[in-house]
């Protein structure tokens, strides 16, 4: 993370500021790549005009075990960026 | 989108960047859908220029189907969305009665 | 859509400016991406520099095909919307 | 990427952006066709770090397959503009008749 | 590339600057998909947290390979612009 | 990502851009992460909402030969550049001496 600790105080103002666009977008973008990803996963006949009930079911786990699942690898990435800056001092 | 407002109340971004992030990423969604519903309605051997009735019926199925979808998991991410900004607000009065 | 209705008059005119140039690169985006949809479908042998008679028409029918179903899906997309904006007046 | 001006005639985007743009799509289409290619000519075990003569054959006729694609696609996307500009001229024609 | 030649001298400058900055970008975009592209196809057990001998020959041969290719396409595609511009004039 | 500044010496962007950027890369590698290791270790029949002890083992061990294999890249990367400046250098000394 060199370009951002090197920011001056008024700079990482500007920063935060852009961080919240980005946040906004890049949560919408995840909103949008999960339902991609569930309707892949889940739904693959097209008798009817709405989801069953193992579809419905298949789509809502999968919604909630990514939700899951991305929380863990926050969590890991966190311990090996702090390992690496560690490793770097 | 308005499972979005709920986490984050801040001074609020530039309402023409708003509104042109919001159109991104319904073009995003419509693209997704051409996309998902192309794959599993129309990819077969493409022996000719246009679509049968029968992937036409498929093609409206699949649509009214993503949104379901999208809609369904739109609630699951508000829900998930609700609980860590609960479990942030617990963890932040514990550390204040620790303080 | 509620950001977009929420725009003042002067602030659609800036909008509709941004639309403009954000509708020139999706149709590119959704070119590139259907060159190599199509390519990725259609083209699986090398043995010659360029395209035979069946992979020819393949690309052609891939793509005349995708564009009639985007047609079709921006029909039924926008129904659903219009039918999402009625339910929630 | 002429077959795009034929529709949007407006007083035109600021030449810089139009220029920046063009070069994204050029960049894009490059990276396309590496990875297209790569997937197709050399994406086996990967026992060496070397490419064979064979990939290499292999990776200039994808390059040139895949732009004679471009190529196709462009014109039947091009037809496809033009027919549907076409069509909204005569429901446009049809409408002020009626009106 | 019909807009790049219609620019100005001073618009040049611009775009210039423009393009470092997207060069800079593109190339940590190809970086992280390089990364993807390898990991997905050489890792698919998780029976320990390192790679194994033949995972890391794998993932670092995949690399190797990919700029090799990169390389040779980017000379073909050179190829085929100027042929294209030629037959233009 | 110190292997990249080793080419591209220029009067350098502006530093605001620079950390945007920056950011941009460790949320798309964040995102391509939670991807390829919800699809290695999670993405079988979703037959209830919750991940098992394995899928928790097997994403932990994911999210750390992931990075170990970006930092494997990097070096590959890293050599190629450096590989590419010498070769340019040399042609340019070649050239000034046939000049």
């Amino acid at each position: 993370m060199e370009a951002i600790q090197k920011l001056a105080p008024h700079q990482q103002q500007a920063f935060m500021k852009e961080m919240e666009a980005m946040q906004t977008k890049d949560s919408l973008n995840m909103y949008n790549n999960l339902v991609m990803r569930c309707f892949d996963g889940c739904v693959t006949s097209f008798r009817s005009k709405s989801l069953d009930k193992s579809e419905s079911s298949c789509v809502e786990h999968c919604a909630s075990r990514y939700v899951k699942m991305t929380q863990r690898v926050g969590l890991r990435f966190a311990e090996h960026q702090a390992m690496q800056a560690a490793g770097q001092q | 989108m308005s499972w979005l407002s709920g986490g984050q109340q801040q001074q609020g971004p530039d309402p023409v960047q708003a509104a042109k992030v919001e159109m991104e990423m319904y073009t995003d969604l419509f693209n997704k859908i051409a996309s998902s519903c192309f794959t599993k309605c129309a990819a077969r051997r493409h022996r000719d220029p246009d679509i049968t009735l029968g992937e036409m019926t498929c093609t409206d199925r699949c649509v009214s189907k993503y949104l379901e979808t999208q809609q369904r998991v739109g609630v699951i991410l508000q829900k998930a969305n609700e609980a860590q900004l609960e479990q942030q607000q617990n963890m932040a009065q514990m550390q204040q009665r620790l303080g």
